[in-house]
């Protein structure tokens, strides 16, 4: 039962990952691709570290893997500020019509 | 005929990494791209000694090559820091000169 | 030998070390260290000489395990006499060092380091370049011989840069780019010869079938160790980072590190079925290009110390024929030719380059065109100059000469009359541009000004003057050398 | 062998391969350094394919992490304090058609007379795995890698913490930061992660050193992740070096080698060679070696990046 959960969530936290990736080709502008790329990984990544955890055999091992997400969540979320604040500092131009 | 092992698979990609940075290492004009192909050549021979390490599994690898590997990455980021704080020094003379 | 103190073969390497650090943290005091773990380390030779001597070869068992499993120390004649070598010119280069680098000298507007700092990052990088020249001399492990290789090329690159001048900087670069190369080309042959023999001891090389991927390791570690050597065409980096080094990083690099990769290539020689005799006809071929261009651009450099730099591709080129001069006897009986130009070229390039060092400093530059016209003399380095030069061509009684001559009459006894000859065209050239610098020594009738005899003797010009004394006078005691080179019997007896 | 695991490592190492010559043929150096960086990745998931979790740990943190970091601090310093920006004209002029013939075509025939050769050698073949686990028991430690690098090889592993000393030594030399580049400029996010994940690395760098005496880890990896410590330290401001710590600096450099080579030889004598730990204290002297080495190692990478000496900013260098 707990198997099939951790699969149901890894294949969810799949399609974020997708959905990301399709952002960061397809969207115009360094802020864009930002965005779509640290939301959508950041819930991608939850999702699969939430169904390995499910998946995992003991409790140790599940609170190891929700300590990656932890530490992964935060660098990812510092390395996202970093560039786009450098991105704007350097004065790469935003998309037309959007603020 | 050779059976398909992951240690064949990854060693030759290792030399063809090899190949690569030997290119790299002969033709690159810019020193920092020397470098870099520099060090795609460490990482081939890298693998050709992780693959020697290599066995069938249950059987565990020989830990011999990997100690070798680690210490071979400790040489190389050494050589490396040395490059790079001539490139650096040289660099800055070189503006000093121009100007 | 006392069971107490540790065996004199892990001294000979730790000392230096345990020197470079203390010169590394206490730099005021670095000359001081340096100078006295010269002298431990030369103890230490001693002992491990007494201890050859008695027992012919001998071996250390790091940490207790022995090969394949642990890595061994080996010692035998030939290493106790490059040890011997090594500690000569490291003392010898010292002392130098100590002169070339007192005077509180205003660096040209180039970049150039202030001599202070020169100073304190000399010793330890000496030292560490001596920790692993010794190393290498007792490594028995392919593994370790390439990190031991990469202690060097390290402390090499960073006595090249020493002057902290653009073109030292630039030659310093293009060194370590080959040098890295070549060390890496060394690394992937090691991993093919773990792949087909698992294990990395000369020892296990001997039983080793050949087999392809066997050549190919061979292959690639003969180039790798050949680039290191400057063995020609792969010279290009040395002229310039050993004619723009300060004079006693040149005399190191020029009389040590480029020997580092030769002596490996002698031990895999002697440990395996390495090398064929096609590679030694090889050898021998790229050797006599290197005669010949190493000439040929000496003979029309325009700086003393860049006609030093290309004496080296050249003599590198002569120490190759050397090896290649049995032919199919393969180097049985070869090898000692090869020591002996080894020692010879390495005592009387050192005294060169600090008796150029010596020359520059007094003279305020050293293009060859213009000594004639200058009305000081500094007349020791001169004379040592021209005394590593007779060495160098190869006069009698002189070491060079000895080497020269071992070469020729093994040559001559295989019937390979070609090497003979090749070996007449180096002592024609290395007499022409020997004699370019040593002419303008001794014209007078150019000076303008009255003709200052010399500024005074000093400290710096005794360390050429007796190492160019040595080049010359150890030929005559060329028998002692080679009862100590058969020691422990390198390349089983002699024939 | 399973088959989707095969396809799983052909597509692998095409990956690998791909991404290596990416990084040679992209124009821009910030994008090969990026481009870099995605193949150490890459490259040590192949190692962990291979069943080299410890290769691949150092790999990653040291072959890729440091030495990124170290050609970013670089190629900001090239193009004047900005990671943006137009690259310094090339030394030389483009590469003639002819040369770059020549080397392709000697890189491609050295490459696939490798390939050759590497095919028809041993798979699986002769190693010293049973020699290996035949000692292991008597060396301390139960990790066969730790067990390698800290007792049958450790002179080895002595050497290479020379070559790092060796390298922060010629640094230091050469770096003297006339026209030093400022630091690339952080935020008070930046700030706020940095003192948030000191602790944590601290505590999974102490972890690395001590779990590996029985599993993957050690002294190395260890000393990689203190090394981001020190990195993230020098960038967020919370620690600048200063001319007065330079004795202790370079005494902590110097640390790992001393106690490495003291013990080899103080270990000597009563019938034992250097290096040869006596029984029963091979556990506990190998630990001291890693301790000081870890602290060696991370000390002396975040030099590496920092560059040249701490100086005292009134004492102008005189040229």
């Amino acid at each position: 039962m707990l198997d099939m959960l951790g699969i149901v969530l890894m294949g969810l936290g799949t399609a974020f990952f997708v959905a990301g990736t399709v952002g960061l080709l397809r969207f115009p502008d360094v802020y864009c691709r930002l965005h779509a790329l640290t939301k959508a990984d950041g819930m991608g990544l939850a999702l699969i570290c939430l169904g390995a955890a499910c998946t995992a055999d003991a409790w140790g091992e599940a609170v190891r893997i929700l300590l990656i997400w932890v530490f992964v969540a935060l660098s990812g979320a510092t390395a996202g500020h970093l560039i786009a604040r450098h991105a704007r500092r350097a004065g790469t131009p935003m998309q037309e019509g959007r603020q | 005929m050779t059976e398909m092992t992951p240690a064949m698979i990854h060693g030759l990609a290792g030399i063809a990494v090899f190949g690569i940075g030997l290119m790299g290492a002969l033709a690159a004009t810019d020193r920092l791209r020397r470098l870099v192909a520099l060090k795609l050549c460490a990482v081939g021979a890298g693998f050709v000694l992780v693959a020697a390490a290599w066995r069938t599994p249950p059987a565990a690898p020989d830990p011999v090559p990997h100690a070798l590997v680690i210490t071979g990455i400790v040489v190389m980021i050494s050589a490396a820091a040395v490059a790079l704080a001539i490139i650096r020094r040289l660099h800055s003379l070189e503006a000093e000169t121009d100007e | 030998m006392s069971d107490n103190l540790p065996d004199p073969m892990i001294l000979v390497i730790l000392l230096p070390l345990f020197g470079t650090v203390a010169a590394f943290v206490l730099p005021r005091a670095a000359p001081v260290i340096g100078l006295a773990t010269l002298a431990a380390m030369t103890a230490a030779v001693v002992a491990l000489g007494r201890a050859v001597a008695q027992a012919g070869a001998v071996s250390l068992p790091l940490a207790g395990w022995g090969a394949p499993l642990g890595i061994e120390l080996r010692a035998d004649g030939l290493a106790l006499a490059m040890l011997a070598l090594t500690a000569l010119i490291g003392i010898a280069v010292g002392f130098g060092a100590l002169g070339t680098f007192a005077r509180a000298r205003t660096s040209a507007g180039d970049g150039g380091q202030p001599t202070s700092r020169q100073r304190a990052f000399f010793w330890p990088l000496c030292l560490l370049l001596l920790t692993g020249m010794n190393g290498v001399y007792l490594g028995a492990d392919l593994f370790n011989l390439y990190v031991m290789i990469e202690v060097i090329s390290l402390a090499a690159v960073g006595l090249t840069v020493l002057g902290g001048t653009v073109t030292a900087l630039r030659a310093g670069l293009a060194y370590m780019y080959a040098s890295l190369l070549g060390a890496l080309m060394m690394l992937l042959g090691v991993g093919f010869i773990y792949l087909q023999a698992g294990r990395l001891d000369f020892e296990g090389l001997a039983g080793v079938q050949p087999t392809p991927a066997l050549s190919a390791a061979f292959a690639l570690i003969f180039v790798g160790l050949a680039l290191k050597a400057a063995l020609f065409p792969l010279h290009f980096w040395l002229p310039d980072a050993h004619a723009n080094a300060t004079a006693p990083a040149s005399a190191l690099l020029s009389a040590l590190v480029v020997k580092a990769g030769l002596y490996i290539l002698l031990r895999l020689a002697e440990a395996g079925p390495f090398p064929g005799e096609t590679l030694l006809k090889l050898m021998g071929i790229l050797g006599t290009g290197a005669v010949i261009w190493g000439g040929v651009q000496a003979l029309r450099a325009d700086r003393l110390k860049l006609m030093v730099a290309w004496s080296t591709v050249a003599q590198i080129g002569l120490i190759f024929i050397a090896l290649a001069r049995g032919g199919a006897d393969g180097l049985s009986d070869s090898w000692r030719a090869a020591t002996l130009l080894i020692l010879a070229h390495a005592l009387a390039k050192a005294a060169m380059f600090l008796a150029a060092g010596r020359i520059k400093e007094v003279i305020g530059h050293d293009r060859i065109r213009e000594f004639d016209r200058s009305p000081v003399r500094p007349t020791l380095a001169q004379f040592a100059f021209a005394l590593a030069a007779v060495s160098l061509i190869g006069l009698p009684p002189s070491l060079g000469f000895i080497g020269k001559w071992s070469l020729m009459d093994g040559a001559m006894r295989a019937g390979n009359w070609h090497w003979v000859a090749v070996t007449m065209i180096a002592t024609l050239l290395s007499v022409a541009y020997f004699s370019r610098a040593l002419t303008g020594f001794l014209r007078f009738d150019r000076v303008r000004a009255p003709v200052t005899e010399h500024r005074g003797w000093a400290l710096a010009d005794a360390p050429p003057f007796m190492l160019a004394l040595l080049a010359i006078g150890l030929g005559l005691a060329a028998a002692p050398i080679l009862v100590i080179l058969e020691f422990g019997q390198p390349f089983g007896v002699s024939p | 062998m399973t088959e989707p695991l095969l396809v799983f490592d052909l597509l692998l190492a095409g990956v690998v391969v791909a991404v290596a010559a990416l990084t040679l043929l992209v124009r821009d150096a910030f994008a090969m350094i990026v481009a870099f960086v995605v193949f150490g990745i890459f490259v040590a998931i192949a190692f962990v394919r291979l069943a080299a979790p410890d290769v691949a740990l150092a790999e990653a943190a040291i072959g890729t992490g440091v030495t990124g970091a170290l050609m970013l601090r670089a190629l900001a310093h090239l193009r004047g304090g900005s990671l943006s920006g137009k690259d310094p004209a090339p030394l030389s002029g483009p590469t003639r058609a002819t040369t770059l013939g020549i080397d392709g075509t000697l890189a491609v025939c050295v490459t696939v007379a490798l390939g050759i050769a590497f095919f028809g050698a041993p798979q699986a073949g002769p190693g010293i795995e049973a020699e290996v686990a035949a000692a292991l028991p008597q060396s301390g430690v139960a990790h066969p890698v730790t067990a390698v690098l800290l007792n049958f090889r450790s002179y080895d592993t002595l050497m290479e913490i020379v070559v790092l000393l060796a390298a922060v030594i010629v640094v230091w030399q050469v770096d003297r930061g006339l026209s030093g580049a400022s630091d690339p400029l952080t935020g008070e996010v930046y700030q706020g992660f940095a003192r948030v994940i000191l602790p944590v690395a601290v505590t999974v760098g102490g972890y690395l050193l001590w779990i590996g005496a029985a599993a993957p880890g050690g002294a190395f990896q260890a000393g990689a992740v203190l090394a981001a410590v020190a990195v993230l330290v020098l960038l967020s401001r919370l620690y600048t070096p200063a001319a007065a710590h330079r004795h202790l600096i370079r005494a902590t450099f110097v640390a790992g080698t001393v106690v490495f080579a003291a013990v080899a030889l103080g270990v000597a004598g009563a019938g034992r060679t250097a290096f040869e730990y006596p029984p029963g204290h091979a556990k506990s002297l190998i630990l001291l070696i890693e301790s000081a080495l870890t602290i060696s190692i991370a000390v002396t990478l975040g030099a590496l990046f920092h560059g040249r000496e701490p100086a005292s900013p009134l004492r102008k260098e005189t040229r």
